[in-house]
């Protein structure tokens, strides 16, 4: 390493070039949050657009239809990209795998930073997209071609260039990322650590890294086309050069599934981590739940044309993709299964964490089971394209990016700051965020059965919308107030971070390692010595210890029990 | 596996097993990647039943199989390069690591002087479809060469310098892994795009 | 959530909302006896001073034999709505009926046209009748169309036909539909086509035989003389 | 292993039909490049395995 780990550093290698695994989670962390105030704005202007159609919003002026569209495909692109990824798999992954596993550092510290400030450089280069002659780009987050693939369709150039940039560059990035999070699985667990005693939440970022890393390139493949025919002239995509537009849904899509868990994957195991916390508990089938996870995995890899059933291509793909994409109801059936009986017969407390868990559960249950409509190659036929299927990855995405990243991130912050956070404010930010999301997406799935359409700039355009004038206006005025929600938090996280009571190395008596290491963990985590593994990470409640859970790195002797033997 | 490394933030050198694995993964997004073009290939090819589509040049079959020629064997001298390490001849290693480098970069040159041809008898990255593809396909495979040849080239000025040996033969063996890759690719894509 | 669909005009449409209905079912037993679960494990369970939480693993087949259940009844359930889907899907986009009326689509940016073959059924001759945004259509009739787009995606919607049909620029796809009722109707676009989708719309118009026939007449007499 | 086997044994006759319908070359194109990419990766993730099992061989001491 350039520089020595533990004596005194300069700022600059503290803070920005940072190799150790922690500060470059924070600073992940920190640029995630920044990239979902930007994304919450242009939410904001959007649903100013359709509460109040063709009305000054406060704050930036009318949202005219090519605004809109950029509004649209720049608030997809960063929500799912630069909020999604950052904060779920490159924080999480960063702070807790390590620690989770007893390395003292990721396995490539050096390419974990490169891996970061390629991120930057990303997101600089999207946000650039807002400033550049043109403007950003106009063509919905799926960039379907030939939209996206020529400039006489929108008008839209360099906003275009910069879009595929920004996301190569990212998937450059989390490529490294993805690299170093998998190989210091591999090779740097601790004497003790075998697969069945791996922590739940580092099995799901491990998932999430291994669906991204297989799904990628095709998309990268995808990208190069277009942008050669963004900037060389080629016609890949064109039809009236020879091109397919049906090849770019195909790769995108066939990247884009297995996305969806990149992003779902880390807040289930978030969640995992914290029930049995909470509950006092040892998780219910810890084995069912990682091969469930498996099995997600591999069926991501099979359902990708569920996204392109009406999209032209032979209707006889439709029926076995179709069949693939509702089986995948069944892993996610175990697992929410599992957790349902996890809290049974358990001891609950109702910390932040806790609410932010449950509060996963329930809703992205609503996001799972609407899926199933969705999956169902007929079902489609009418509510493709429709504010149903906007409702549908809302109620996923967000209880995923939010419900599930704020419950890891107050479940980890006294370990990530070393004190500790507001519990009440922790607490109203959880209602305000908890009633104002269901108030602003429950209804959509009910504009979207009525016949409304995504992407559309103006609903007052059409006469089978009229009933919805209302709905339309409070579900504006319920996602404002649910934005204006996440002020308790953002005063939260930096108050306590300065003023908040220090926090002991293990606040919520939990039994995985990262609570060994103080808090917050020194450069290195684990002092002089390496820590020994003797149990499963899930010990609580065990009928033959008076102690309520048995930390992994305590040697009990032979324990019996299924976790224990593994 | 579960022999993990004393301490690796005081270890300068990386440990041999982590950073295969890298880089093993490291190939296997690559590997992706080039299945993704493939696909993409393979809906042109199959799509279309002229191919090449009318007034465009036939692909140099002949001397590109020559070019496949120089290519394995540069994976040859590679693996060369390891067992003489291995076997403690770090001198004799640099001197097929060189000789790898001047292959792969030769492989370039050829290709490089058939895409000007190719070019004066109109085949561009925008005459059709079929071009594009070919440029890109074959050009992204060229770009990997280059790296690979880069790769080399800086193994084997480490390797001048001593720093490997059979005790250490980490980055020999790390370039080699990358080199096996995007030799073993270019067999497919010759087939792919050459002879299909 | 489905009380408000718009009206359903088509002969197939009670098909898809009989799936929509359907699915609505089971997903609905599914979401209040899980949610009620959750709420009442909660209640029920919190921490009280001196109960200590039952240590299960969930690791045997004993105690896991519900959940193995529970997956049993999904994966039927899945497949049954797989194999009502399927029918639907054949009828609607799969095995298309010869149809009495053809009609060609013509998709632009910001645009629909509507081609019909003239008295001499056939297309691209002289007497093709083209007509813009407005599609007129006989009630009671097989209509068939063919679907193209001279520039991006577009795609033909009629909610209230429950039809959307994705439109592939340099390719010819096909669509049909069967329409019960008379009456004006909605026609969108439902992909994302650039600066004017949202004013991409266009009117269905459904007549009777002979409203259709006189519509017909009077269209090829003012666009030939 | 056990799944992997399942959903091949399931899945994939149901995608090879899909091939004896499709009449134009132009539909031919599309299918072939789904059949293509669609073991791609399960392929990848095999070969990965099996070659970090040889590199670590006598290391692993967990089933």
């Amino acid at each position: 390493m350039t520089n020595d780990p533990h004596g005194p550093q300069k700022f600059i290698w503290k803070y920005i070039l940072s190799t150790d695994h922690k500060m470059i989670a924070k600073q992940y962390l920190l640029t995630g949050l920044v990239m979902a105030l930007v994304g919450a704005f242009t939410a904001y202007l959007m649903r100013w657009q359709l509460g109040y159609p063709n009305t000054n919003a406060p704050g930036w002026g009318l949202v005219t239809p090519d605004k809109f569209n950029m509004l649209v495909t720049m608030h997809g692109t960063i929500m799912v990209f630069f909020v999604g990824m950052p904060l779920l798999v490159a924080a999480l992954s960063n702070f807790v795998i390590p620690l989770q596993i007893g390395a003292r550092d990721m396995a490539f510290p050096r390419l974990n930073m490169l891996s970061y400030w390629i991120f930057v450089l990303s997101c600089v280069a999207l946000l650039a997209s807002f400033f550049v002659p043109g403007g950003a780009p106009a063509g919905g987050w799926t960039g379907y071609p030939p939209l996206s693939a020529s400039e006489q369709y929108t008008g839209v150039h360099w906003g275009m260039v910069l879009w595929i940039t920004a996301l190569a560059l990212e998937f450059a990035s989390f490529t490294m990322g993805g690299i170093n999070y998998l190989a210091t699985f591999m090779c740097l667990r601790v004497p003790g650590m075998t697969y069945f005693r791996v922590p739940m939440a580092t099995w799901f970022l491990i998932g999430a890294s291994l669906a991204f890393f297989f799904s990628v390139g095709p998309l990268i493949a995808g990208a190069v086309m277009l942008l050669l025919d963004n900037v060389a002239g080629t016609g890949f995509y064109i039809p009236a050069q020879g091109g397919e537009p049906l090849l770019w849904q195909h790769l995108f899509w066939f990247f884009g599934h297995p996305e969806v868990y990149v992003i779902f994957l880390p807040a289930v195991g978030c969640v995992l981590e914290i029930l049995p916390v909470f509950s006092r508990k040892p998780i219910f089938g810890y084995r069912a739940i990682v091969w469930s996870m498996g099995a997600a995995l591999a069926l991501s890899y099979i359902v990708w044309a569920h996204h392109m059933f009406i999209s032209g291509m032979n209707p006889r793909l439709a029926t076995p993709f179709s069949i693939t994409t509702i089986l995948i109801s069944v892993p996610f059936a175990v697992i929410i299964f599992c957790m349902l009986a996890s809290l049974r017969q358990g001891s609950i407390r109702l910390d932040t964490p806790m609410l932010w868990g449950l509060g996963f559960l329930a809703t992205f249950l609503i996001g799972g089971l609407t899926g199933i409509f969705l999956g169902s190659a007929s079902a489609d036929i009418y509510l493709h394209d429709t504010y149903f299927v906007v409702a549908h990855f809302h109620y996923t995405f967000f209880p995923s990016v939010f419900f599930g990243g704020f419950a890891g991130i107050y479940f980890w912050y006294p370990k990530l700051f070393g004190r500790r956070y507001n519990e009440t404010l922790g607490k109203i930010h959880f209602w305000m965020t908890f009633i104002f999301f269901n108030a602003t997406f429950w209804p959509i799935f009910r504009v979207g059965a009525g016949g409304m359409l995504r992407r559309i700039a103006d609903p007052t355009q059409y006469r089978i919308l009229d009933q919805f004038k209302e709905m339309n206006s409070m579900i504006s005025v319920a996602a404002f107030i649910l934005i204006l929600g996440q002020v308790p938090f953002v005063w939260n996280f930096f108050w306590s971070m300065f003023r908040g009571p220090a926090a002991d190395a293990n606040p919520w008596r939990a039994g995985t390692l990262e609570w060994l290491a103080p808090s917050p963990p020194p450069h290195g985590n684990w002092g002089p010595g390496l820590p020994t593994v003797y149990v499963g990470p899930y010990e609580y409640s065990r009928p033959d210890m008076a102690d309520d859970f048995v930390p992994q790195y305590r040697p009990v002797g032979v324990l019996g029990g299924p976790a224990g033997q593994a | 596996m579960t022999a993990a490394p004393a301490d690796s933030i005081a270890s300068d050198r990386p440990a041999p097993l982590v950073s295969k694995v890298g880089m093993a993964l490291f190939i296997g997004t690559e590997a992706m990647f080039f299945a993704g073009l493939i696909s993409a290939y393979l809906v042109f090819r199959v799509g279309n039943p002229n191919w090449p589509p009318a007034g465009q040049p036939r692909l140099p079959v002949e001397s590109t199989a020559f070019n496949t020629l120089i290519l394995l064997l540069s994976a040859a001298f590679c693996h060369r390069a390891v067992s003489t390490l291995r076997a403690g001849l770090a001198r004799s290693s640099a001197y097929w690591l060189g000789l790898t480098a001047v292959f792969g970069l030769f492989f370039l040159v050829l290709q490089g002087r058939e895409w000007i041809r190719l070019v004066q008898f109109g085949l561009t990255l925008t005459s059709s479809v079929y071009g594009g593809l070919f440029y890109t396909l074959i050009g992204v495979h060229g770009l990997h060469v280059l790296a690979g040849t880069a790769l080399v080239l800086y193994v084997l000025k480490r390797s001048v310098e001593g720093r490997y040996s059979a005790a250490y033969p980490l980055g020999v063996e790390l370039a080699r892994m990358y080199w096996n890759f995007v030799v073993a690719l270019w067999p497919g894509l010759y087939f792919l795009v050459y002879l299909l | 959530m489905f009380n408000n669909l718009p009206q359903n005009i088509s002969t197939y449409g009670a098909d898809i909302d009989g799936i929509l209905y359907l699915i609505y079912a089971i997903v609905g037993f599914f979401f209040v006896t899980m949610e009620g679960y959750l709420v009442y494990a909660v209640v029920r369970y919190r921490r009280r001073e001196g109960v200590r939480a039952v240590y299960q693993t969930g690791e045997t087949w004993r105690e896991m034999r519900w959940v193995v259940g529970l997956v049993a009844v999904v994966v039927f359930l899945d497949f049954l709505i797989d194999f009502r889907g399927a029918d639907t899907w054949a009828k609607v986009k799969q095995d298309f009926p010869s149809g009495d009326v053809e009609i060609l689509v013509k998709a632009k940016q910001f645009a629909w046209t509507f081609v019909y073959p003239g008295a001499d059924g056939q297309f691209d001759t002289k007497d093709d009748l083209t007509v813009p945004r407005i599609l007129h259509v006989p009630v009671h009739r097989k209509i068939r169309l063919t679907l193209t787009s001279e520039d991006v995606i577009h795609s033909f919607c009629l909610p209230e036909v429950r039809l959307k049909q994705d439109i592939l620029p340099g390719r010819r796809t096909p669509a049909w539909f069967e329409v019960t009722r008379t009456g004006t109707f909605s026609l969108v676009c439902a992909e994302l086509c650039g600066l004017g989708h949202t004013k991409m719309l266009g009117v269905l118009e459904v007549h009777d035989d002979s409203g259709y026939e006189r519509w017909l007449a009077e269209t090829a007499k003012e666009m030939f003389e | 292993m056990a799944l992997f086997t399942f959903v091949f044994a399931v899945v994939s006759p149901a995608f090879g039909c899909p091939l004896c319908f499709g009449s134009t070359p132009y539909e031919l194109g599309l299918y072939w490049s789904v059949l293509f990419l669609l073991p791609v990766p399960f392929v990848i993730v095999g070969v990965l395995i099996a070659w970090i099992r040889r590199q670590s061989d006598g290391n692993i001491k967990e089933g």
